[in-house]
C-alpha cells in the first residue's frame, strides 16, 4: 500500500497537510501546470495504515482521505502484499 | 475605434476587478464609451473565469465581445479556454509563470504573479500589474486614466501597494519579452 | 455601474424604503446593494426574507404601510411568488418587482440570459387579471425605468415589474444619474371615500396603514368597502373588469417606447437586451429599409403603434425566448410576424438579425 | 368599550353557532383594549381559513392575506413601520401547514408581533381534513380511518426557534388567556398564544363533541396547567391521555427586530 | 358520482398508486375521495402534504420511483405548484395534476366556477416550456381524461394538466365505470441507453429508481447523461427545444375534440363547463347555421381543427374568463373571433350564446 | 470502494478548493458503505446550492430538486417506495431558509430518511449572502455591516419537531461524523445530520477565515463535545463565546413513516 | 319532461344530501338523467345553504337549474334567499314551522322538523321526510326509487329510521295542508 | 345595568349556559324566527357583575360576554346608576 495525491483532482486545499498526526504531507513549493500547488508527500512509508492495514484488517487512520475534499488522496497496491515483513519493520 | 479586450484566468485573481477597473479608467478617465461583462457561474469557479471590456469613442450598442483585439490571460486554462484562436493582429498579455503556451497572434509575457509576490509582498495584486502593462504595452488605455480608476476601486489603505503593482506592471509591459 | 447596481440606485433614487428579497442569480447584486445602501437612509429597510414567497409578502405589507416597497429576483424565485403576485393585483397595491431572467424551465441556466419569463408576468397568477411591466435595455434604462415603476405602480395601484435580463443585468456601463428623478405618489383617498370605490380612472384613492381609516384588506373578491363578497356573480365581475380596465384603457399613455423609421418595410419590434443588437443593425449597419419599435413598456401591450409602420411588409421579432411577443404581435396584424428566437443565453448577433431581414425578404 | 373596535356592520359574523374563534377574538380584543393602544396604529393580519377571518370584523386596517403567509406580511408592515402594533390572527392550519416555515423565521427574528393561533385541531374551512396537530387517532375527512401521523407541539416548536414569549390556553380558559395575550402584546419581541378551541361543524361533528359545550368540557377537563403539573407531578411522568399542558411556556428577552428606535 | 370523484377514481382506475395533495376548494373532493380508498390498495399511498409546493414535489418524487402520481388542486394552489411544474417539465416526469378552477385572482371567488387558469397553465412556470393540458365538460370526461391523463403524462414523458372547473368538479351525473381502462407506460429505457437520450418521437425511455440506472436527475440545463451543462447555448437550446417539440409536433396526434356541423357559419369553440350551454344551443335548440368545437385536449392547441369549417363567418368563443382561449385562436384564423367572456361564476345561458350568434351577424 | 460510489467522470467537482462539502461527501459515502445498503436501492436527494451539488458526483439515481424542496421530494421518493434508501444532502439555505417548513414537517413525521446538512452559515452558490444560520455579527454580502438576525439551532429545531436522530459535527471531525451519519442512517425514522463545514470562498474570506485551514482549526478548537459540556460544566453555564456544541443530541423511537411494512 | 328541483335551508339540515340522494334515485332507480349541483362556500353555513337536481328524460345538457318546477325549502332564510318568486306553475313544499312566510305559488307545508323530533326522536331527518313528501306531493321521483336511493346513502345503522322518516314524509305530503 | 343577549346575532350555542356560574342562562326552549334557540335568562339580576361592578368599580366576572362566540351578550344600563342601593341590596 501507498499513498498518492491524484494531481487531476488535488486542488490544493492543503488540509491532509492539517489533519495528518504524522505530518507526512507537506504543503507544495512549486505550482503544477493548472497552477496549484499539490502537497508533496514526506515519507509516506511512516503512515500506520499503509504499513499496519494488512495486519490488523481495517484501516487504521484515513482522515487524510476522508478529509480531502477532492478525492483526491488513494491508497495503491506498493508490492505484493507480505504480511509478515511488516512485522519486523515495526 | 472600438477595443475589444478580454481577461480570463481562474477564479480569486481579480479578473473581473480588472475588467471593471479598466472600464471605469476608459469611460469616466479617458472620455469614451465602455461596456463591461462577464461569464458568471460556479462552473467558473473551479476553471477559467472571463470577463471582457468594449472600448468606443461613439456609444456601444452591441455589449459583447465576439472578436477581442487585446487579451489579458493569467493562467494556462484561461488561454485554453478564452485565449487559443485570437485575431491575426490581437495582442496578448500573458502571465508567463502561469500560462504554458504561446498564441499565434503578438504577446507580451509578464511576469505578473511572480513579481507581485517577490518585488511587492503581494501575490493578489498580480492583476493590477497586468493592466499597468497594458498601458505601455498596447493604446487600450491611458496611464492617468487607469490610475484614477484603480484609486477608486481598491480597498482603503492598498492604494499605494496597488499604484507600486501598476507602475511595476508598466515597466513590465515595456520590457515584456514579446513573440 | 452595473444594470443591477442602477436599478437599485434607481429605486432608492424614487424613494424606495423596504426591499423584502431572497438572493438568486443574476439578480442578487440588487439585494447585495440594498443591504449596503439602505441601513445608512433613515427609516429604509433592508431585509433578507426566508424565500422569495415571504419576500413579496413583505414588500406587500410594507407597500400598506406607505411605504414605496420593492423585491427583486430571476425565475424560480419568481414563479414562487405568482400567488402573492395576485393578492397585489386584487389588493391594488402598488409594489415593484424585478426579475432578472436567466435561462428556464426550472434551474436551467442561472448564469445565462433569457426573456423567457414574458408571458409568465402576465399569465403566471390564476385568473384574470392585468399588470404592467417594463423591459430595460441599457443600464441608463435599469435606472430610469425603475424609478418610473414606482410612479406607475401608485398611480395605478398595481405591481410592476421590471423585466430585465441577465445581459443587461450583469452589464457595466456610464450611466448619468439625475439630481433627483420625478416622483407621483397614489392618489389619496378622499375623506369619507369608500377605500376601494375608483376615482373616473378605475382607480382608487390610497391611505396608509395607520392613518386612521381603518381599510380592511382582502385578496377575496370584495366590495368598495373591502368587504368580502364571494358569491355575488357581478360583483366579481365588476371588480376584475375593473382591475384589468385601469389598466388596458391606459395603455397607451403607459406606453414607453422608440421609433426609428417609421417608413421601414422590415420593422423589428424589440424589448430588452435584443434592443442592443437591433440598433446595431439599423443605427450602426444602417441596414436598407429597416426600421424599429423598442418596448419599454412590454404590457400593457401597445399594439397601436404597430400600425406607425405604413410600409412594412414583415415584423421581425427578435427575442430570446421561443417568440412569446412575437405572439402577442400576430394577434394585431396581418402582415407576416417572424419571430427571431434566440435561447440558450447568447444575444442574437448583428449577421442573425441581417440574415433575418433577408429571409423576410429583404435586401435583394 | 370592546365594540368600538368592531364592525357592527358585518355582525353576525360567518362562524358557526359555537365556533370557538368568537370567543377568541374578544379575548383579544380586550386584551388589546387593555394596552391602550391607539386603535389607529394597530393592524390585524391574518392568512386564510375561519380563524383567519378575525381580522375582517375589526375596526381598524387590516390584512386578510393568502394562505400561512400572514406572519410574512406582518414582516414587511412592522419592519417597514415600527410603530405600528401588529397582531396576527392564524389557524392551525394556516400557522403550522403551510405556514409554518415564516412561523419560525418570525420567530428566530423575534420580530415585536404577537400571534393567536386558533387551534382547532383541523381546517374548518375547507370542510374538515387533517391539520399538522390533528391528534393521533382522531378522524377528519383525510384522515378517515384516524390521524396516523405525530402532531406538532406549537409551543414547543416556537421555542426551539427563539420566540420571546409563548403560552397556551383554550376558549374555555377566557380570562388566562385574555391576561397571556395582554402580557404578549406588552413583551417585545415575538409572543405566540396557543389557543386550543372548539370546531363543532368540522371537528366535533367527526370526532365525538357535537355540541359546542361538549369540546368545552373536554377542554375544561383535559387542560393541565403547567405550573400546577411541574410542581406535582413526578419528573418523567407523561401526562394522561388527551392532556396537555396550558400556562406560561416561556418569558424573556432575547435580542428583538422591529421595535421602534428610541430617538 | 360527483365530478371530483370521479376524477380520483379515474386515477385509480389508470393504476394511481400515489396522491400527495393539500385541500382546497373545490378540488378537496378529489383528495379526501383519495383519502378514504387508497388506504384499501394494497401499495398505494394518499398523504397530505404541508402545503402545495410539497404536494407537488412529492409527487413528482414518486413518479421516479414508477408511480402513477398526482395531486389535485385549484388557483391558489396552483400558482404555488409553478416553481415545480417546471421541474417536472424540464426532468421529463410523468404526472397529473388536477386544477378546479375557481374564480381569481388571489383569493377571489373560492366556491365559484371560472377558467381563469387556462393560460397559466402554458405560461406560469419561468421559461419556455409546453405541456398537455385537457378540459373536461362532464362526470363522465371528468373520469375518462384523467385516465387518459395518466397514458399522455407516461407516453410524452410531462406533466398532464386535468383543467376542470368548479361546475363539473362539483355537479354529480350518472357515469359508466369500465371494467379497465387502457393503459400505456413509458416506453422503457434500452439497455445502455442514456437516460436523457431522445427517441425518434423526441422521448426518452423511462427507468424507475431502485432498477440500477443510476439516474441523474436535475433541474439544470444537462446533456443525455443527466449531467448538468448550463453555460454551453447549444446545449440549452436543444434541450429545450426538444421539450417543446415533443408535445408540439405531436399536437394532433394529442387533439381530443368534438366536432358538430362542420358547415356551420358561426362556430363555438369551447371547453370545460360552457361546452354544455353550447350543446344546448347548438345540438337541443337546434340553432341554424351553428356547430362546435369542442376542445378535450387545450394544450398544445390543436389549430388546425379551425379549418375543418370552410363556410366559418365567426369563431365564438364562450369561455369562463376575460378570453383567454380567444387570443390563441385570434393568432391562427383571419374571421372574426368573438370571445363570449363570463366571469363571476355563473355558467353561460342559453340565451347569451344566442345573442352571441345574433351580434356576429347570425340568425337575420 | 467508495471510489464505487463516485461519478469518477464528473471529477473533479466544481467545489472551491478547501470547501467542506467534499470531505463531507466522503463521510456520508464511508458510512452509506459501512450499512451493506444496495447501490441500486440507494437514492441521493438534495435541493439547490453548492452543497446540494453532491448528489451529482455519486453513481446511484438521484434527485437534484429545486431550492428548499429536497426533503419533500424525498418524501414523495420513499413513500410510494418505502423499500428504497433515502439520504438528502442540504445546505444551511436550502434547510433552514427557504426549505424550513419540510424540514419541521418531515421531523413532525419521522419520516425515515436521512438528512446531511452541509452549514456553512452562508449562501454559497449565490456567491456568499447571510443565512438563517450566520451568526450574529459575521460579515456577507447581505449583512455588510454584520448580521444582526439570531441564527437557528437546527438540531433544536429538529428535536422540537419530532426527528428520532438528531446529531451534530463538524468536517473537521470525519471519523465522529461518519459514524453519526452510520448511526443515522439505521435509525428508523428522520435523522438530521448538522455538520458545521467552511466555505473559505463566501465566508471565509469576508470573516477572516481566508484559507480552508484556518476554519477547520477554529471547528477544531471551538467544538465543545456535548457529552463533556454536560459532564464538566455546572448547569446554566453559558458556552463561549463562538464555541457550539458537538456530538448526538438525541436518539428516540418515536412512531415512524415510510418504513417497508414487516410482510 | 325536465324538471327541475331546488332545495334550500341552512347549514346542517342536509340539504345537500337530500339532493344527492333525489339525484340518485332518478339516475339509477328511476332510469332518468339527473343532474345534481349546489351552492357552497362559508358563507352558506351561516346564512341559507342550496343545492338542486335536474331530472329529465333526455341527457341534460345546460347543467344549472334556473327557474325550478319544484322546491322544498326548510328555512325562512333559505325562504327569502331562494324561494321567494317561483314561477306561477311551481310546486313549493315547505317546513311548516321553519317558514314563516307563504310563496305565491301552490304549496304544500309539512311540519318536518317537527315531526322529525316528536315522531321519530331525531330531528336529523327532517329532510328525509320532506324527500318523501316529494314522493306523494310531485312526480319529480318515485316511491320505490327514492327508498333505494336512501337505503344506499344513510349510514349503517340508520335505516330503519330513516325508512320511517320516508314513509312519515309520504303521509305528511298527502295531507298537507295547502294553499 | 342589565345582561342582554341580541337576538339578532345570538346563535344559540349555549355556551353562555355552560359557563356561568350563576347559572343565570338557560337553554332556550322555543326558535326566533331564524330557527335559533335563544338562551332564555333566569333572574339576571343575581349576575354579581350586574350588582357590583359599579361597586368595585372594575369588571368582576364577564365570563359569559367573553366567552359569548358571537358577541351577543352585553350590558345596558338599566337604570341610573345608583351606588348606593346596591350596598343595601347584598
Ligand atoms: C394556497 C392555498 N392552499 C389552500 C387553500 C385552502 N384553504 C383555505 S383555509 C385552509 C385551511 C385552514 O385551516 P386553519 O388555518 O386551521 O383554519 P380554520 O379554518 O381551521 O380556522 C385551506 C387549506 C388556500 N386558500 N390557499
Ligand atoms: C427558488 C430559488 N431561490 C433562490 C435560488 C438561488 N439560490 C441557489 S443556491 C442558494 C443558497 C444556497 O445556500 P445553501 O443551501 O446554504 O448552500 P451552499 O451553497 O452554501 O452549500 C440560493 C439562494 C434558487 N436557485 N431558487
Ligand atoms: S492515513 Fe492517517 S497517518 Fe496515514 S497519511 Fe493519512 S492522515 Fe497520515
Ligand atoms: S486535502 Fe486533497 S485537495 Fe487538499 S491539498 Fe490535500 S490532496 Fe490536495
Ligand atoms: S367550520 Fe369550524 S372553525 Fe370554521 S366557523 Fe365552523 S366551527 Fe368555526
Ligand atoms: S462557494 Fe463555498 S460552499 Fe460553494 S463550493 Fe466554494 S467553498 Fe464550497
Ligand atoms: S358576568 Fe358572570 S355571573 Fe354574570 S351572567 Fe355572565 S357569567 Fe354569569
Ligand atoms: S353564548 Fe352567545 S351565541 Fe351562544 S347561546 Fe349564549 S348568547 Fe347565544
Ligand atoms: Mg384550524
Ligand atoms: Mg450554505
Amino acid at each position: 500500500m501507498k499513498l498518492e495525491i491524484d494531481e487531476s483532482r488535488c486542488k490544493g486545499c492543503n488540509l491532509c497537510t492539517m489533519v495528518c498526526p504524522y505530518k507526512i504531507y507537506r504543503p507544495g513549493s512549486r505550482p503544477n501546470r493548472r497552477g496549484i500547488y499539490v502537497p508533496d508527500l514526506d515519507q509516506p512509508e511512516r503512515c500506520p495504515n499503509c504499513r499496519l492495514q494488512g495486519l490488523y484488517g481495517r484501516r487504521l487512520c484515513g482522515v487524510c482521505a476522508l478529509i480531502c475534499p477532492d478525492q483526491a488522496i488513494r491508497w495503491v497496491p506498493e508490492k505484493p502484499f507480505e504480511p509478515m515483513k511488516v512485522v519486523i519493520e515495526y | 475605434m472600438r477595443h475589444e479586450i478580454r481577461f480570463s484566468g481562474f477564479g480569486g485573481q481579480g479578473i473581473i476587478l480588472s475588467a471593471v477597473i479598466l472600464g471605469r479608467a476608459a469611460a469616466l478617465y479617458d472620455q469614451k464609451y465602455a461596456v463591461q461583462t462577464q461569464v458568471y457561474g460556479p462552473e467558473a469557479r473551479g476553471g477559467a473565469s472571463m470577463s471582457a471590456v468594449i472600448i468606443d469613442d461613439e456609444p456601444i450598442l452591441f455589449p459583447k465581445v465576439r472578436d477581442p483585439d487585446t487579451y489579458v490571460i493569467m493562467s494556462q486554462q484561461g488561454f485554453e479556454k478564452y485565449g487559443k484562436s485570437p485575431r491575426d493582429d490581437a495582442v496578448m498579455l500573458l502571465d508567463s509563470d502561469l500560462v504554458h503556451d504561446r498564441p499565434s497572434c503578438t504577446w507580451v509575457g509578464i511576469p505578473a504573479t511572480l513579481s507581485a509576490k517577490k518585488d511587492l509582498g503581494r501575490e493578489i495584486v498580480a492583476n493590477i500589474i497586468m493592466l499597468g502593462a497594458l498601458t505601455t504595452a498596447t493604446t487600450v488605455v491611458s496611464g492617468p486614466a487607469l490610475e484614477k480608476a484603480i484609486l477608486d476601486s481598491v480597498p482603503k489603505g492598498t492604494e499605494d501597494l496597488n499604484l507600486k503593482a501598476m507602475r511595476r506592471g508598466q515597466e513590465l509591459g515595456i520590457e515584456g519579452g514579446s513573440s | 455601474m452595473q444594470g443591477n447596481i442602477a436599478s437599485a440606485e434607481g429605486a432608492l433614487a424614487a424613494g424606495c424604503t423596504f426591499f423584502g428579497g431572497y438572493p438568486i442569480t443574476p439578480s442578487t447584486e440588487v439585494a447585495e446593494h440594498m443591504a449596503t445602501r439602505m441601513p445608512k437612509i433613515k427609516g429604509a429597510c433592508f431585509i433578507q426574507m426566508e424565500d422569495e414567497i415571504a419576500s413579496i409578502a413583505a414588500v406587500i405589507g410594507a407597500a400598506w404601510t406607505g411605504a414605496r416597497s420593492m423585491t427583486a429576483t430571476s425565475g424560480p424565485g419568481f414563479s414562487l411568488m405568482m400567488e402573492n403576485i395576485g393578492y397585489a393585483v386584487m389588493t391594488e397595491t402598488p409594489c415593484v418587482i424585478v426579475n432578472i431572467q436567466r435561462g428556464g424551465p426550472s434551474t436551467g441556466q442561472p448564469t445565462m440570459a433569457a426573456q423567457g419569463d414574458i408571458m409568465q408576468v402576465k399569465f403566471g397568477s390564476h385568473g384574470d387579471y392585468s399588470i404592467i411591466a417594463l423591459a430595460p435595455s441599457s443600464v441608463q434604462e435599469c435606472f430610469d425605468l425603475t424609478a418610473k415603476a414606482f410612479n406607475l405602480a401608485d398611480r395605478f395601484r398595481t405591481p410592476v415589474f421590471l423585466m430585465a435580463d441577465e445581459v443587461i443585468g450583469h452589464m457595466r456601463e456610464k450611466i448619468e444619474i439625475p439630481d433627483s428623478v420625478e416622483i407621483v405618489r397614489p392618489k389619496p383617498l378622499p375623506e369619507g371615500a369608500l377605500p376601494f370605490a375608483p376615482g373616473p380612472d378605475g382607480v382608487s384613492g390610497f391611505a396608509a396603514f395607520g392613518t386612521g381609516r381603518h381599510i380592511p384588506v382582502t385578496g377575496l373578491t370584495h366590495d368598495e368597502r373591502g368587504y368580502p363578497d364571494t358569491t355575488n356573480p357581478a360583483r366579481h365581475e365588476s371588480l376584475v373588469r375593473r382591475l384589468v380596465s385601469k389598466i388596458e384603457d391606459a395603455r397607451h399613455d403607459i406606453a414607453d417606447y422608440s421609433i426609428v423609421n417609421e417608413e421601414a418595410e422590415y420593422v423589428f419590434v424589440c424589448y430588452g437586451a435584443p434592443v442592443r443588437t437591433v440598433r446595431e443593425v439599423v443605427e450602426r449597419l444602417r441596414l436598407p429599409d429597416t426600421g424599429y419599435l423598442q418596448l419599454r413598456t412590454v404590457w400593457p401591450f401597445p399594439e397601436g403603434l404597430l400600425s406607425r409602420f405604413p410600409k412594412v411588409k414583415a415584423f421581425i421579432v427578435p427575442e430570446m425566448n421561443l417568440g412569446m411577443m412575437a405572439r402577442e404581435i400576430e394577434r394585431h396584424v396581418s402582415v407576416p410576424v417572424i419571430p427571431v428566437s434566440k435561447i440558450g443565453g447568447d444575444l442574437h448577433t448583428p449577421e442573425e438579425l441581417v440574415e433575418a431581414v433577408k429571409a423576410a425578404g429583404g435586401l435583394l | 368599550m370592546r365594540d368600538d373596535w368592531l364592525r357592527e356592520d358585518r355582525l353576525p359574523h360567518i362562524y358557526c353557532a359555537g365556533c370557538g374563534n368568537g370567543t377568541i377574538m374578544n379575548c383579544v380584543l380586550e386584551a388589546v383594549e387593555k394596552t391602550g393602544w391607539d386603535q389607529k396604529k394597530t393592524i390585524f393580519i391574518s392568512g386564510i381559513g375561519c380563524s383567519s377571518r378575525a381580522p375582517g370584523y375589526i375596526l381598524t386596517d387590516s390584512l386578510h392575506t393568502t394562505h400561512g403567509r400572514a406572519i410574512a406580511f406582518a414582516t414587511g408592515v412592522k419592519m417597514a413601520n415600527p410603530s405600528l402594533h401588529v397582531v396576527v390572527f392564524t389557524g392551525d392550519g394556516d400557522l403550522a401547514a403551510i405556514g409554518g416555515n415564516h412561523f419560525i423565521h418570525a420567530c428566530r427574528r423575534n420580530i415585536d408581533i404577537t400571534v393567536v393561533c386558533m387551534n382547532n385541531h383541523i381546517y374548518g374551512m375547507t370542510g374538515g381534513q387533517g391539520s399538522p396537530t390533528t391528534p393521533i387517532g382522531k378522524t377528519s375527512t383525510t384522515t378517515p380511518y384516524g390521524a396516523d401521523e405525530a402532531p406538532f407541539d406549537l409551543a414547543e416548536l416556537a421555542m426551539a426557534a427563539g420566540a420571546n414569549y409563548v403560552a397556551r390556553w383554550t376558549s374555555f380558559h377566557v380570562k388566562q388567556l385574555t391576561d397571556s395575550v395582554l402580557t404578549g402584546l406588552n413583551t417585545p419581541g415575538f409572543s405566540l398564544i396557543e389557543v386550543r378551541c372548539q370546531c363543532p361543524t368540522s371537528y366535533g361533528r367527526r370526532n365525538k363533541y357535537r355540541e359546542p359545550v361538549d369540546y368545552m368540557t373536554y377542554l375544561k377537563s383535559h387542560a393541565v396547567l403547567k405550573e400546577k403539573w411541574e410542581r406535582s407531578a413526578a419528573p418523567g411522568t407523561e401526562l394522561p391521555v388527551d392532556s396537555f399542558l396550558v400556562g406560561e411556556f416561556v418569558r424573556r428577552q432575547r435580542p428583538v427586530m422591529g421595535v421602534p428606535d428610541e430617538a
